[in-house]
């Protein structure tokens, strides 16, 4: 399989990228923003994340589109868990 | 061997229990049919259509007008079946302001049940017919489960929270009372009976009991005899908030969110006070966790209630009149 | 996940009998790789959601909780684990192009790092379980408004740092394992499939802690020095 | 039925390619290891089937007296963790998914025979850590596991019994990941999604189930155990942990699980009712998105079991909403299933009664299902026999009675022998009128209110009980028949044609049984799923 194989050049770009992203979010975390402070810090990770899986694993050569279709149900899924279980734990003072 | 009786329906003694029965009617109908139309239809075929010499099978690849039909006509039943049974969930789960409340402690394998006049009863629970009785329920250890299969009601009973259950009783009579959470060795024998009186026969009952102060009085004694008067002073605003009127009122916290001081609040405010602060006011109290049973803390819950100025409060309520609240020292049972 | 020893088929004798040809089978073993991380998204996810739930339950001492953690520690371990993820890219490109030496080196850096990894969170762990007495249960010591909240914070905390270690370990040794086979010449441009999954196995384990790392130690503003 | 010893023509296949121990210990032959599961998870159905005759034993008196009330604590336990994990969680899937799903597809094998090979290897640890468990004592926490109860207050192997459904599951999770990767990479050329097989479609909507629920249930395990021994306080109350995390982590995989053990079924019938009725499914579309939507949704719904358990009220609603979209699918495969009768040329042969008598009980099972998902109705029925019922009417008499169909229909094919036609037709009827005599009553008794993991109940229910317990025995019965006469088959059955019923599928066109690598060369498939207007009618006579 002629996988595509990325230049070294930007392996080692996406590296530093996730190092500045780790600087980013440990530096951050010293203001007080109040609710921002966590939805920053997920959209740090999150970006981190993309990163890491897009380039370092591959995702963005992978050409079978039915295995990214299982990462995208795998993420969903997870989404599922979180978010319906929270529909019992936000509304239980509501009666 | 065989018991006397061989009921085939349950009997109907709660108010809302018509109402069950009413949508498990429909229910028992509309799937009979549906049933029997299937049952019929496979002998018909299975006869009609057998293999025969000079029998042959048409091909039938499917038709799309049929599949929708029976796709969108069931989806239209269940959400019809959907909206009459969360009604009927919706009246079970929100109790009626001004109802009877008995407090429960469920613990591995007994009922405890403490009325706001004093009464304590175990595995029996003695009620009024026609009035509304709302049920506070915690559990010393496991998960039971309050189940009178008479009123159609069940509610968990979870260690470390309250929940609530209300029923109003129509018909007179003793009926089952069931543990339905497995709940550990003996849990077919954490059974019990829950007396429907007519209310005459309630208030000589009522006051055969023995002459425990009521539970509200109890909660008071304990709520000077544990220091919580220093903090939560009730004439003017000590280092704890008033909580003279609080209870039922929505309540603003450290952290900008705003619930509504209900049971849980109030008890999980004695258990862990640091968890939801009022504005204005610093996480000094300190934990009563192990330090209050749980007949204890209902008794303290219920006192926090009779100081909102409710118009049935459990202590003034004009038509139980509790036993001639004699002022002799509450007796705390540890 | 599928290790491969050679079977008597014509050509490549990486070629497994029930293939067609060697992409499909390359593409096979990549789909259930990442069918497995899936399990493992969903494995991790369970815990996600419990910390979640008693996120918005206890917030107060998940604040406390979070002020506890070694937030040094943590950024450096971060730093280490993406340089393992790196050196690991790094050496499935090198097999890629058939370079057997600085494979074998790059995986070896990359197990150094994953070491490093772990010696960073043993200290940690010692300093919370042993000094601090942080470890839940009898032991547990915590002066502080929510003590028994606390508890159930140091719960998470080891149970979801504690199972990535674990899967942290498993990662190194898997990496040792396709190091020793790299550096006996079994991998190369015509076949690398149990390196790329080795790979994509320790950017999974990665990613995690990069989730980790935020919900437990950035939670409050207010560091321990 | 003496005859005399018919001598199969000895073509080479599978079985007689080569013998002894390590020919079955360390084949990677999908074939093989379908049988090496078919004695694994026979094996546990009788145990679990043991614990469930001792159950209905001992409640055919109101009082406790034929066991103790702690060991009527463990059966039931067990009952259900041997039976779901090891019997209903694998049957389907391994034993005939694992052997039809290469053929039906047109591949050699799965797609990783050596995952394939250590799922089986799981299944069998695991099932040793659960003998283990039931012959050193046993536990007694309900299936279900429920905190505080199962960390706190119980010191039965509560971690042994955890550690062998957490290994059952790797092997059910791994199964699943094959099916999926070898169903989406190996089919024959030609072989396109809609020509596939609704078996196939049926056990990669299960697949998708086991790959993304099992592992949820892993680690709620885990952390039941972690709790248990390093006290770590996730779900201690006394620190305020939340009694109903547990059972939300547990039923977003345990409810899944229950269209794990139907949607294999439902393949199963569809295959059955096509053949026998000699007609193209009905509607095929709409059955293959039908088992999509059900593994779909199933994710959607699970605190349908948590009504009473104390979620907020506004939740409830929701999940009751939800239950009834994941209730549509299923019938639209049972109407489909009818109509698939209809105009067709239908045949009484065993697996016909055992697919008649799914599609009956199963409809009763899924209509009893809208019963328990209406929010009014489950406050009265829920954790009571009513419950107890519905839930075996679909497994025992949906997922079993697929299953035996599903083991009837292949025998030819796994064996190289039919079966005795008519020792079949009589154990479908005794399971069928065992299976209701047992159940039915206890729809009655549930409405009455008889809670369910009751070791004595109060005496109105006696008369119930006793007609539930001796439709228990019919039932025994019912099952050990085809265990006798499959054996006998497998030495006296008359040699199986390749085609004995006359079905369409990949599968009936190679030899019965078939040889190791299933095709001489890769099939190329031109001709639509079920085409039963080019097959001529099988014989009359079988």
């Amino acid at each position: 399989m002629s996988a595509h194989i990325a230049s070294k050049k930007l392996y080692i770009t996406v590296w530093a990228s996730l190092i500045v992203l780790t600087v980013l979010t440990a530096a951050v975390s010293y203001l007080e923003l109040g609710p921002f402070n966590i939805v920053l810090a997920l959209v740090i990770a999150t970006s981190k994340m993309l990163l890491v899986a897009l380039f370092f694993m591959g995702i963005k050569y992978i050409s079978d589109k039915m295995t990214i279709a299982v990462i995208v149900a795998g993420l969903f899924w997870l989404f599922i868990l979180l978010a319906l279980s929270m529909t019992d734990y936000a509304s239980r003072g509501w009666v | 061997m065989l018991s006397n009786t061989f009921p085939l329906w349950p009997t109907r003694a709660s108010t809302i229990s018509g109402q069950v029965d009413a949508l498990f009617i429909f229910l028992l109908m509309l799937c009979g049919l549906m049933c029997m139309a299937i049952f019929v239809a496979i002998v018909v075929f299975a006869i009609r259509y057998r293999k025969r010499p000079g029998h042959q099978a048409t091909q039938i690849e499917g038709s799309n007008a049929v599949e929708f039909t029976w796709t969108f006509i069931p989806a239209g039943i269940f959400l019809f079946i959907f909206v009459w049974g969360a009604y009927i969930y919706f009246l079970e789960r929100t109790p009626p302001r001004d109802s009877m409340d008995v407090y429960t402690v469920a613990k591995q394998w007994m009922w405890k049940f403490q009325h706001t006049e004093g009464q304590r009863e175990i595995n029996e629970l003695h009620i009024p017919i026609g009035r509304d009785v709302r049920m506070i329920m915690t559990s010393q250890d496991v998960i039971h489960s309050f189940y009178v299969p008479a009123f159609r009601i069940k509610q968990d009973v979870l260690p470390g929270r309250y929940t609530i259950a209300w029923f109003r009783a129509s018909k007179a009579g003793t009926y089952h009372l069931f543990c339905a959470e497995y709940c550990g060795t003996n849990h077919s024998g954490m059974i019990g009976d829950v007396v429907v009186m007519e209310p005459a026969q309630f208030q000589s009952w009522l006051n055969g009991g023995g002459p425990m102060g009521s539970l509200t009085q109890t909660g008071e004694g304990l709520f000077q005899s544990l220091g919580c008067s220093t903090c939560h002073r009730l004439d003017t605003q000590g280092r704890g908030p008033n909580l003279i009127g609080v209870f039922g009122k929505p309540v603003l916290l450290e952290d900008g969110r705003t619930i509504t001081a209900d049971e849980n609040y109030v008890r999980e405010s004695i258990l862990s006070p640091a968890a939801k602060v009022v504005s204005g006011f610093k996480p000094i109290m300190p934990t009563f966790q192990g330090i209050v049973s749980e007949e204890e803390l209902n008794a303290l819950v219920a006192y926090v209630k009779s100081l909102t100025a409710q118009p049935s409060g459990a202590a003034q309520n004009p038509t139980f009149q509790g036993p001639a609240a004699s002022k002799a020292d509450t007796t705390r049972q540890r | 996940m599928s290790d491969s020893t050679p079977a008597v088929v014509e050509h490549n004798p990486d070629l497994r009998h029930h293939f067609a040809n060697m992409e499909q089978q390359t593409e096979t073993a990549v789909m259930g790789m990442w069918v497995f991380l899936i399990t493992e998204i969903m494995f991790f996810g369970g815990m996600f959601a419990g910390y979640v739930i008693y996120r918005h339950l206890y917030y107060s001492a998940w604040l406390e909780g979070s002020q506890r953690m070694d937030f040094w520690w943590g950024t450096i371990n971060t730093v280490v684990l993406l340089c393992s993820s790196l050196t690991m890219a790094l050496a499935v490109r090198a097999t890629q192009l058939g370079h057997r030496k600085s494979t074998v080196t790059l995986l070896i850096i990359t197990i150094l790092f994953g070491l490093a990894f772990l010696g960073i969170k043993g200290i940690e762990y010692w300093g919370h379980i042993v000094t601090e007495h942080q470890f839940p249960g009898p032991g547990f010591r915590f002066a502080g408004p929510n003590t028994s909240q606390v508890e159930i914070f140091f719960s998470f905390y080891f149970a979801m740092t504690g199972f990535h270690a674990l899967h942290m370990i498993i990662g190194v040794a898997l990496v040792s394992f396709i190091a020793y086979y790299a550096w006996k010449g079994r991998y190369g441009a015509h076949y690398y499939t149990p390196v790329e999954n080795t790979g994509l196995y320790w950017h999974f384990v990665d990613i995690v802690w990069i989730y980790l790392y935020p919900l437990f130690y950035l939670i409050s503003h207010v560091h321990r020095k | 039925m003496a005859s005399t010893l018919v001598a199969a023509p000895e073509r080479e296949n599978y079985l007689n390619n080569e013998y002894g121990i390590s020919s079955w210990l360390f084949t990677t032959d999908h074939k093989r290891i379908a049988l090496l599961y078919l004695v694994t998870i026979t094996f546990f159905f009788f145990i679990g089937g043991f614990f469930a005759l001792l159950i209905r034993l001992e409640l055919l008196t109101p009082e406790g007296d034929l066991v103790l009330a702690d060991t009527y604590n463990k059966l039931f336990t067990m009952h259900g963790q041997v039976m779901i994990f090891f019997f209903l969680i694998p049957a389907v899937p391994a034993v005939l998914g694992n052997f039809l799903i290469p053929i039906m597809i047109g591949a050699k094998d799965l797609a990783f025979p050596r995952i394939n090979l250590l799922s089986w290897y799981l299944l069998v640890i695991g099932g040793c850590f659960m003998t283990y468990t039931i012959l050193s004592g046993g536990v007694d926490t309900g299936w279900t596991f429920y905190t505080p109860l199962s960390t706190h207050f119980l010191d039965t192997h509560v971690i042994a019994a955890a550690l062998a459904i957490f290994i059952a599951g790797f092997s059910s999770i791994l199964t699943g990941l094959n099916f999926i990767v070898t169903i989406h990479r190996m089919r024959a050329p030609g072989m396109t999604w809609s020509r596939l097989p609704l078996f196939v479609w049926a056990n990669y909507a299960t697949a998708i189930i086991q790959v993304l629920g099992t592992p949820v249930l892993a680690i709620s395990l885990m952390l039941v155990a972690l709790e248990r021994i390093f006290h770590l306080g996730i779900f201690d109350p006394r620190l305020g942990g939340d009694p109903l995390l547990f059972q939300h982590l547990f039923w977003f995989y345990s409810h899944p699980a229950v269209y794990i053990m139907i949607l294999p079924g439902m393949g199963v019938i569809s295959e059955i009712v096509t053949c026998f009725s000699h007609k193209r499914i009905f509607g095929y579309q709409f059955m293959a998105l039908a088992l999509i939507a059900i593994a779909v949704l199933g994710f959607l719904v699970w605190a349908h079991h948590m009504f009473v358990a104390g979620i907020s009220l506004y939740a409830a609603m929701v999940f009751s909403l939800l239950s009834y979209f994941v209730a549509v699918p299923s019938a639209i495969k049972v109407f489909n299933w009818t109509a698939t009768m209809f105009k067709g040329s239908i045949t009484y042969s065993t697996p016909m009664l055992y697919a008649f008598g799914f599609i009956g009980l199963f409809t009763m099972g899924g209509m009893t299902g809208l019963f328990v998902a209406a929010l009014g109705i489950d406050v009265h029925v829920t954790d009571t026999y009513f419950v107890v019922a519905h839930f075996h009417y679909i497994m025992v008499g949906g997922m079993v009675m697929a299953y035996m169909g599903g083991l009837h229909f292949w025998w030819p094919k796994l064996s190289g022998r039919m079966y005795p036609e008519n020792w079949g037709r009589l154990a479908a009827l005794i399971i069928f009128i065992g299976f209701n005599l047992t159940f039915f009553p206890q729809f009655v008794l549930g409405w009455l209110g008889m809670p369910r993991r009751y070791w004595q109940y109060s005496p109105e229910f006696q008369v119930l009980n006793v007609l539930s317990t001796a439709g228990a025995t019919i039932l025994a019965v019912g099952y050990l028949l085809p265990m006798v006469y499959f054996l006998w088959s497998m030495r006296y059955g008359k040699p199986a044609s390749d085609n004995p019923w006359g079905a369409a599928g990949l599968e009936w066109m190679i030899s019965s049984p078939p040889t190791t690598f299933n095709f001489d060369q890769t099939p190329t498939v031109t001709w639509e799923a079920y085409n039963y207007d080019e097959l001529q009618e099988a014989p009359v006579e079988r």
